[in-house]
Formats: C-alpha cells, structure tokens, sequence
C-alpha cells in the first residue's frame, strides 16, 4: 500500500469509528469470526493453529525434561517465545526477537503463568532434580491485527491438545512408561484486547485500525471471570473512565469468547 | 512462588517496614544531577535507587529510525549486576527489554513528539538497586529527566503501583510483598489530564479489587507527583540562585 | 548412526510406511496462502510441512547489498521450534545456514536476474514440521512462491531425494530412513532444460549405485513438477474465477 | 584489480576456456600442483599446510576429552570449523563465520564423517560418559581458488599427523599415560571440486577462474573409490550429460590425487 | 561543545600546560579533589562511589559460590567487569563492551590481581569444587576524565567494604550460618594515571585534557611501594626519560593518594 | 600461578632453554608473504608463529568511520583455535580485545595518519601457535606489515618484553616462565626516536627492578630490530631481482 493510499484508508477508518462503524462492517465491540484447529503438527507434543481474520498463528508445545529452578523445586517450568516470523508481514525481519515479538511472549505467558493455567506440581519428576518443560512457542504466520489475543487463544488452545509422556520413578530414574496423559491444566484463560482511536474503544482491531490506534488494552480472564493479567500498549492513554469502560467491554467480549472457545 | 508463606500484615493491621495498606514508601527525588546529560533526575523509592538520564532531542542516528513527521523516543530501562540479590548479568534481558517499551510507552503520552521532525531523544534509566516497583519509580525519575532536558509536556508522568497482600488491596509493594502477594498493579498517570498511561497486572483480582487498586495508585501517584513538582521548582530555585550569584 | 538396526525393506519389498522401493511420498501443494507475501506457497510432502513466502522484487536494502547489474536473492531456511523431535532452538544453526545458501543456489539458475537491477527479493521457508528430505520440499515450495510472486522464470525447480536403504536404491527417504539408511542424495531440477540445480550426498555408494540414484531422484522430481503445475494452475483459475465473479 | 581490469582478465579466462586453454597454462583438466607439510604447529595434536597454487591453508587438530552424543555414547566426537581469516582476502571479513566459511567447513565435515575415516569408537574412553573430541580447524591463510579441496585435503593430512594421548582407565577415570598413539584412521578421502565455464568442466578452479565460473561440483570418493560427499554449489546449473562427465572428470582425478599424495 | 568551541578550548589547555598550568587552576602534579561513600548499595555484599571531580563511579561487588578453575583448585575467583553507562557520557552507547570498556576492566582487575591483594585461598570452600567468586561490578555513571583511577579507587574501596557470609563444611556440604565477615585483604594498590601533552607530564588528566592527550601510562603500586601493574595508552609514545619521570611522578603521587585514602 | 614451583634458572644460570638471562629467542622474520594483503610479514619467535597482514591505506568503509584529519587504523589481534594447549573458541576474548587495542596503539606513534585523511588501514593478526610474548612478537611483525604495504614511517616500531624469573630480571620469557615467573614487562619501541609506544606490567616489581627490566627489554628489542631492518632489505632485494629479470 503506497504512502498516499495509507493515508486515504486511515482518515477512513477514523472516519468511520467516529460513526461507530468498522471499515469491515464490524460494530465497535464485535470480534472477527475465528476458527481453531488442534493437533496441526503431529511432531509436537500439543499444537493448534488458529485464523482470526486473516491474522494466522500456530503455536506448537514441547514436553521436555530438564531442571527446576532452585526456589521452586516441586513445579516444572513452563517457557514461551514468540516468532515474528518473517513470512507474516514485509514488516518482520529475520533475526533474534525484538521488543514486539518480547512482549507478545511475555504477555501470553503471564495470562497463562498468573492464571496459574498449567499445574505445575503435577510436572515435577522427582523434586529439585527433574520435571518437566513446557516450550510454548508461538509461531506467527500472517499478520492482521491482534496478534495477541490470536496467540493467547492458540497457546491455550495447544496446551488443551497436549499429552505428555507416562513415567514411573524407578531408583530415582525416571522410566518412561507406554501411552499418553493429558497436560494437567487448571484454568484456560481468555484473552481480550480493547483499542482507543479517537476516544472510541473497539474490540479486536485489525491491522489498519491498529496503525491509527492510539494505544490498546489487553486483559486476560481466568475461567472464574477474575483479571489475571494485563497490559497497555500504544503511544497514547486511557482516562481512568476509559479504563472501566474497556474493562468492561473486555469482560462481556470474554465471556461471549469463551462460549464460542467451548472452554 | 508461595516459597515462604508469612503474614505481610500483622495483626495490627501494620505491613512488613511498619506501613500501613495506603501508605507510599519514602520517596526523594533529585533533577539535574548528572553533567554530561541534557536531562536527568535520581529516584529513591523505598529502598530502589534509580537513575535517568535523557540525551536530546538531537539529530537522530542512524538516519533510517528518523521520522519525518515526528521525534523518536528510545529508552532502555537496564539494572546494575549488583542491584539485584543474584548478580544479574549485564546482557538485556528479555523483562528489560520488555519494560524498555512499556515504559516508553508511558512516556511517550506526555510529549509533543510532532514539534520536532527528524530528532530522537535517548533515555537510559540505570536501577542502581532493585526493591520492587522498578518499572513505576523509573517512570517517575525518566518524566523529570524529560521535563530537565528542556521538553514541553502535557503534564508530568508519574507512576505508583498498587497489589493485594494478605486479602487486602495496598499501596506500593516492595519486592517481599510483591513476590508472595497475591497480585500487582502498576500505573503511570498524568494527574491533569486524569490519564493513566501505563498499566499492567498480574496476579488475580476480581474486578471489584482491580478498581480497588487502581484508585489507590492513582492516590499514590497523586502523592508523588507534589513530590516530582517539588523536585522540579528545586532545581530551578538553585539554577536561579546561581545566576543571581554570577 | 546404526542406533536401531531395524529391517527398512520388508520381505515383500514394502518400506516402513509401505511404499515400493521407487515410489513418492504423497505430495500436496498450495499457491498463494500467505496474504502478506508477494509470493507464497505451501508444500505438504509426507511429513514434511513447509511454508514458502517471497517479498519483492523490491529495493534492496541495505544499499551496499545491491548489485547494479543483477537482482539479489536472499533465502533463509528456518525451522520452526515444535517441527522436531526435540525442541530446536530458534537461532539459526550452522546446518540451516547451509541450507539457506545451497537452495538459493538451487533457485537461482531459473531466474533471469540480470532483468531486475539494484532489487532484492527476500524468500523465507519455514519448515513446521520435519520428517526427512526438507531441502528437497523446501525448494519444490519456493519455486512456486517465486513464481507466484510474479517473477519471469526459465523453469520452475522442483526437488526429490533418492538414497539407499538395506544395500536397494530408493525414492524419497522419509526420517528414520535418512538415518538408519546408507546415503542420501538430494536433487533439485528443471525438467524442461534436463538441468540439474543442486545435488548433495551424504553416506558411500559406488559410481554405479550413485547414477541409479540420481536417475531415480529425476524420475521423482518428474512426477512433483506434474503436481507443481497443478498448483500453479488451480491458484491462477481460482483467481480468474475471482475476477469473473466480480 | 580494477573493474575493468576484472573485466578484461574474465573476458581471456572465457576465451581461454573455449579454446580449451586456462590463463594459467594448464589443459582443463589440470590440478595445480600442491605442497602439503606435516606437524607445522607442534603446539596442536596434529597439523598440516597445504600450498594449493597460492591457496594456503593450516589446518590444525586438537583433542580434548568430552561428553558423547546422547545417541551414540560409544563414539567419539569430531566437529569442523572453518575461519576465512581476513588476512586472506581483501573480501574476507572478521566476525563469525558467514556462509562460505560454514559450507565450507560443512562440505569437509562430510567428506570425513561420511567416508567413516576417522574410527570414531576407538575415541570412546567410558561409554556414555567420557570421549575424545576431535577439532579440526581450518584455517585459510590465503584465497587463490579452490578452497574446498585444499582445505579437505589439509585436513585429512592434518589427521594423519595427529598423535593422541596414552591412556588406561582405573575406576571408571581416566589416567594419562606417558606416549602418543596415532589417531586411528580407517580411510582418507579426496576431494576433487570441477568448475563449469560456458559449458566446459575444468578441475580445481582457481580464484579468476571462479569468478566467471557458473558453478562447482565437488565430490569426495573413499579409499575404495567410492563416492562419500557431493556438494553442487554457484548459480548455475550441470545437465544430466554434465553431471555425468564431472563424475568422471573427478574420479580420475581424484585417482591422480591419492597417488601423488600417497595416501 | 561545539567543534570550533572544542578547538579554541583545546588549544587553551595546550597554552596552559605549555605555560605549566591547567586550565581548572591545578599544577601539573595535582590531582583533583576526590569523595569515596562506601556502602551505598546495601543489596550488594560491597560497594563503594566515588566522585573525582566530576567523574563518578560506582562499584558493586557480589560474592556467590562457583566452581574454581582447574589449574587453580583451591582459589576463589574473582572477575572485573566495566559498564561505560550511557548516561555518563553522550559518547557512550548501549550495547556489549567495547574496548574501553574491556580495557578499563582489565587494567582494573590486573592492579587488584597481580597486588594479590584479595587472600583467594581463603575464597575456597571445597577445593576444587567450590569456591567463592567475587564479581566487580564497575559502574561509570559520569564521565570527566581519569576513569581508570577512578574506577580503581572505588574498586578497592568496594572490596574493603565487602563482607561474605559466614559457613561451615558438613559433609563437603556449605551450610550458611548466621554472620558476615570481611572479605580477606592483603593489599590494597593505588593507580596513578599520568598524561602527556605537548611533551609536559600531567596528573590525573581531565575530560577535556584527555582530548588533546598524546598518550597515558596508569600504574599501580603495593602497599609497601613496588610497581604490580602498568598501562600505557594513547596514540603517542613516552621517550625512556619521560617513562622515569612519569614512574617518579606516579610514585610520589600514589604515596599523597594513599594517605588521603588512609589505606 | 605456583602451580608448578619448578626451577626456572639452574646453577649455571642458564633457563629452562638454556639461554642466558639476557639472551632472546631465536627469531625470525619474513616480509611480503602474503599475496593478497597490501603488506604482509610473518614472525618465528622462540616457538610463538605469527603472520599479519595489512589492507590499505584504502577507502574507509564504513563512512560514519572516516576521519576528515586522518587515517584511521583498525587492528585484529586474534589467536587461532589450535595455537595454545587447550583448545580457544574462535570468537574473541577479552584478552584479545585488549591487545588489539594496546597494540594498535604501540603502532600508531611510527604513521603519519594526518597525511592519508579519510582513508583506513586494517591490520590483521593472526598467531597460528603461541609460547609466551605473543604481543611483542605481533608489533614486530605487524610493524613490518605495515611498512611492507607502502606506509611511510618514523621508525619501525619493535618490540620485546623483559621479566622476573626465579628472583632474576630476564630478557624474553617463554610461556613457562611467564606464567610461573613473577613480572613480566612488554615494551615496544622506535630505535630512532627512543620512545617507547607499549608499555605494559603484571607481576610485582621494585621501582629498580622495573627500571632494570625496561632496559634490558630496550636492548632485546635493539637487537629484533636488526633483524626487522635485514627482513624488509631482503624483501626489497629479492623485488629488484626480479624486476631485473623481466
């Protein structure tokens, strides 16, 4: 899209959020359409790829062992990293992750770490010496708009598509036993995200409207509606009026995502 | 996380360092202290000692990061191997490259970026030494390091947080209390315009304790945005001084 | 290497997944999936799931990577974390270096990129899953991308393996095979000039055994380009239905 | 050399070639002649030079003791690097090895690895537990052509000349004796690289010459004749017919080669 | 400082030394006024800022357990690292450190090696398996000329601040008790950095007499007088007589300097 | 360090080599080795071997770099992998940066940069096998590098360090003897100019021992400065021969 073009299609979104309208016939607090597909790589131990939009991103789960961390020596560890991969936007360059790609991962990682999502207890091999990893890594492949809710559903979604393997402790050595388990999760939250443009709040922004967005609020809920995380982005600001209307507008929009999720 | 499961409010209804649950720690602020930088302010918040220093707005380089229509603000929040109990390694972690940008973020609401075309501003917030609350602290001593390099402002930024400990929503959480407490939740604001410019959780609340805490940030950053102001006039009274003696 | 001596070939002369000694993996093709992407395409062979995406041609930046003569092709072959049996780490490793720079050797003879001065054209493959003979799918999916991303071609390149498995030359190795089998030749082609645009070998075979080889791989290759311009085709009919449509 | 001096020497190369002649006097099917010298660094447990033409390279081997490979725990380690060193080539350049200098290295490995040359299971001390690891490292000093069998054939010699340290093992430890042993060797590849130039195969291209090369192939063939690596590389392409005779070209050569070099 | 400022000033420092004065009023032996506050990191087991006219630096020292060197078993470790903070200077840029850095470090870390002046034997804990490391941390926090005296000072007074905590051995296990002690001392070195300009000898070189410096020499002395390590930098050469009569000046001032340390 | 408290000087005086305390190493020293580098030298000293090779003076790239006033000279002091007993990672040390810098400027004093303005030279060092005064024997080399590649000069610069071994100032030592010994002092020096551009100490030594030990490193490098001289006459010589010839 050229410069001009850009321009052209911005004034127009602004122009229709000022009518309450979306560029994509959307109402102000309605979400894309979706779907999710578990089980897309059969290598990994959980994956699930979803479509939000056009915005596409795969999340893929390792199960492996390792060690704990000394001041949690009964739980296993879970880690995530998100890729910007190159493919999904002529904006993404090869290389470590940036800033963006960061504070996606840590984002998603808090809503599932403070919803305390997975149970870790539950991982532990044999205390302080062995348990097990959970690599979460979140894979996006196209870009178009609200890569963090997108993520933030396919990482949930792959963790419910997980198995892990069956054990027995044998002399302190594990022994990997015949068949599969469940990764054992405790909550399944639900991540929304809430953008400002021009003191109008909207509910899932897609690419364009993020590019005249002036700042967005994410809020993660747990399966009982309790804000497990949350996090503002963007160059602009929320008044505190601002702040409760989105956390409203994000609770109601999790509510009706977790019918449509099944979770 | 629940490693060592002590009361954080005692019977008296008084936390760990004697506060009560609205109670900021000490805070001192200092503008101006560093020579070679075109802005800087020191921060002590508690036991947190935090410097910013603010370089610009200056050409900026290299030139394809310039901005035809606007300034560019770069901001690296980074911690001393030594602020931390463990030594921390001097390479950026993924926390500080996260909070590089959340607190620029918060920053960025404040300025008038599109008064100057084709500039960056670089701001460089060191923690000296780290006792929870970081990121909130740093904000409040980079907003002064803006405001001492010369920038015009909507209005300062200041930041405080707010958390749950021991069922009950408090104000400013060291790092004892942020580490087993149930829940914490920073805030940037901007007392003039009543906008809140950073904000993030983790931990849970129910709705009702997140508007709970907010608005006890939101007093505490109140508190310490007299304290920023304060420090501000300070400077400036010694700045006057010194030309009335020249 | 010879981890789990397993039998690879039956006594019905069946492989481990039942396919004969000279025939495909099944292979499935997708043109034009990646929306952001000038060109792009989607290669499902055996296991092995590839995505393919090309940006350009388009100024090359940085400058001094142009070239005032020629188009500069970048490639970069990544694997994805989860695409194997034990979590790669995302950086780049030595093997995918390789492998970036031997399939832009294998694409380059189809373009004609004396036509495109001082452009770039970046081509990123992602393998999201891994099952033996990547490089061979890898290439086969960015012949397309390339072409769909509009770019003049003398051919397209397509890509096949053939190796050798209990002492028998065979077609298309999948994973355990690679490993437990004796050599691994990866051929990519363009049929209409009979030319052949990477070869690699890994293992021992005899002059003779390696000519069997290599005939086979160019059989296998016959039989993917077939499917290659059915892709081709179904993407480009699908448009025109589009623009009927309209 | 200017750029039109290039050009004006990479027009005789290509006329050269047609004619069947090389600007350097040889046929087409011509090795440079080569000087290799044993035990140049007496500091590392095996060395070699090789003058390659004015192609220099030192490949120099160190063995250490290290842990296996989780799947072969009764096998030693060998792993292969390649330095351009930028005192070889005004187009070299420092920092870590870019994409030549690791299919380089990639393409010696190979010829090594895949012809079994080194008896990798001799360099098991406790299985699973304790092995020698053998560095080869590779060292272009100058770049005048042909850098991929110069340096393979560098670093075969090299290993020929490496010694390894006696040793007996007492109580699951390793004890070091007094003496050197060989490093056991099973085969000795040879590497022999053929350029193509409009259409015509010569053998060990050198440095003008592979500038106005369309593209190598080399291929590396054990003691027995057999065919242990292969690796196309450059922008063009071989036809069937071609591939075919560079097979040939290079199995005579390299046929040449073992005798001269006595292996 | 503007460029024609910066040479109109540059060539007032070069009047003034020519003349046997400075610019900030001091002779040519004087060195500026310094503050040492110890302790003002109290999260740290050491540390110590010092202002040396308007340089400041900051060092922190932190004391963990480690695994001792093979060839040293039965010595702590210790490790200096120099961060030039951006902040102190708009010369400095964030990212891993540069040669300034790393040769500030290592000046720094020779005058505290070679002095001995930390008892590393008594770092051991385990020989050969467990010892105490203690990192210095240097922190320049703003940038006015000498860094390397500076960064020294506050290095030594940093370690003499430093306490480790209190242990026992149970069965080769470390058990912390209750306690600090001090980290053990045997020496306590002085650096004395002496500039050239104009063929003039100068003590403790300023930021803007940096500037116009042909070259430094830094060197370290002992408590009872003897030299344990030395640096000459700068682009420009000391004649032998000049090098004797920059060890004298340094001599006598390391003697002035650690009076006022009282070391 | 007193790992092995060996004898360094037996009762005749003599060191682990035999040489006398204020004997040198054998060294040797070749001009003009390498074909592709502007200038070249390789030194052998004791068992240290070492090349460097020098590129320019050329434009310097890249531009933000160039000085308007100077020539600027880069420097890589580097040591291969296989040149010290335990095997180095290729990536550079800390101790290597430090001696690019060091060294870099020991040769600066003997060029005229303010005569090639906006140009850059860049010097490699490469040490194929290292005994002990690595550094030294580098400046040797790298000074006649640079003189091989046109620039003119002051002096050459040469150098060498002296040490204390066994309670005794001796000239050159080897590894054994720097690692056990108890000082050890490189220097590096222009004959002509009597200044010395290097100046480096670790170990103890009394102000006199120092000076003792400067004096006896100034002799040792008069003496490799003969040697310097007789390598770059030689190399001319064997030019002239050949320019007669053709």
């Amino acid at each position: 899209m050229s410069s001009l073009l850009t321009r052209v299609k911005l004034k127009q979104i602004e122009k229709a959020i000022e009518e309450e309208k979306r560029i994509d016939q959307r109402t102000l607090s309605d979400y894309r359409i979706f779907t999710i597909e578990q089980g897309v790589i059969q290598k990994a131990e959980g994956s699930a790829k979803i479509f939000l939009g056009k915005t596409e991103v795969l999340v893929g789960i390792k199960v492996e062992k390792g060690t704990p961390y000394p001041d949690t020596p009964n739980n296993g560890v879970m880690t995530v990293n998100a890729e910007l991969v190159p493919l999904a936007s002529s904006k993404f360059e090869p290389g470590p992750p940036g800033e963006q790609a960061i504070e996606l991962a840590r984002i998603v990682d808090r809503g599932i770490r403070e919803s305390e999502a997975i149970d870790t207890e539950k991982l532990c091999i044999v205390p302080g010496k062995q348990v097990f990893i959970v690599f979460v890594d979140i894979y996006v492949l196209n870009h178009d708009g609200n890569l963090i809710d997108a993520s933030a559903m396919a990482a949930v979604s792959a963790l419910m598509n997980t198995k892990m393997p069956n054990y027995e402790i044998v002399d302190d050595e594990i022994v990997i036993k015949q068949g599969y388990s469940p990764l054992p999760l405790k909550d399944h939250p639900v991540t929304v995200t809430i953008g400002k443009i021009n003191d109008k709040l909207i509910v899932d922004p897609g690419l364009e409207e993020e590019e005249v967005m002036d700042s967005r609020i994410s809020i993660a809920f747990t399966d009982d509606g309790r804000i497990c995380a949350m996090q503002k982005g963007g160059s602009g600001y929320f008044t505190t009026k601002q702040v409760s209307e989105a956390m409203k507008l994000a609770q109601s929009t999790a509510e009706t995502q977790r019918k449509k999720l099944k979770w | 996380m629940n490693e060592k499961p002590k009361k954080l409010i005692n019977k008296k209804g008084l936390r760990l360092d004697g506060r009560k649950p609205d109670e900021l720690r000490p805070v001192k602020l200092k503008v101006g202290i560093l020579p070679n930088a075109d802005g800087s302010a020191y921060i002590e918040h508690g036991k947190n000692k935090i410097l910013a220093g603010a370089f610009g707005p200056r050409e900026m380089h290299p030139k394809h990061l310039q901005r035809a229509d606007r300034m560019v603000l770069r901001c690296r929040y980074h911690m001393a191997p030594f602020s931390v109990p463990e030594r921390k390694s001097p390479a950026p972690s993924r926390r500080e490259n996260e909070l590089s940008k959340v607190i620029r973020d918060a920053l960025l609401p404040s300025l008038f970026v599109e008064n100057y075309p084709r500039t960056g501003v670089d701001l460089y917030i060191e923690v000296l030494q780290a006792d929870g609350g970081t990121r909130c602290a740093s904000i409040t001593a980079a907003s002064l390091a803006l405001a001492d390099a010369g920038l015009p402002m909507r209005d300062l930024i200041v930041a405080c947080a707010a958390g749950k400990v021991d069922n009950k929503i408090a104000l400013d959480l060291m790092d004892t209390e942020d580490k087993i407490g149930a829940a914490d939740v920073p805030v940037a604001y901007m007392p003039n315009l009543n906008a809140v410019t950073l904000l993030q959780m983790d931990g849970k609340l129910s709705p009702k304790e997140f508007d709970e805490a907010i608005k006890m940030a939101i007093e505490g950053c109140k508190k310490i945005y007299d304290i920023q102001k304060e420090a501000l006039k300070t400077k400036y009274k010694i700045i006057e001084q010194e030309e009335v003696e020249e």
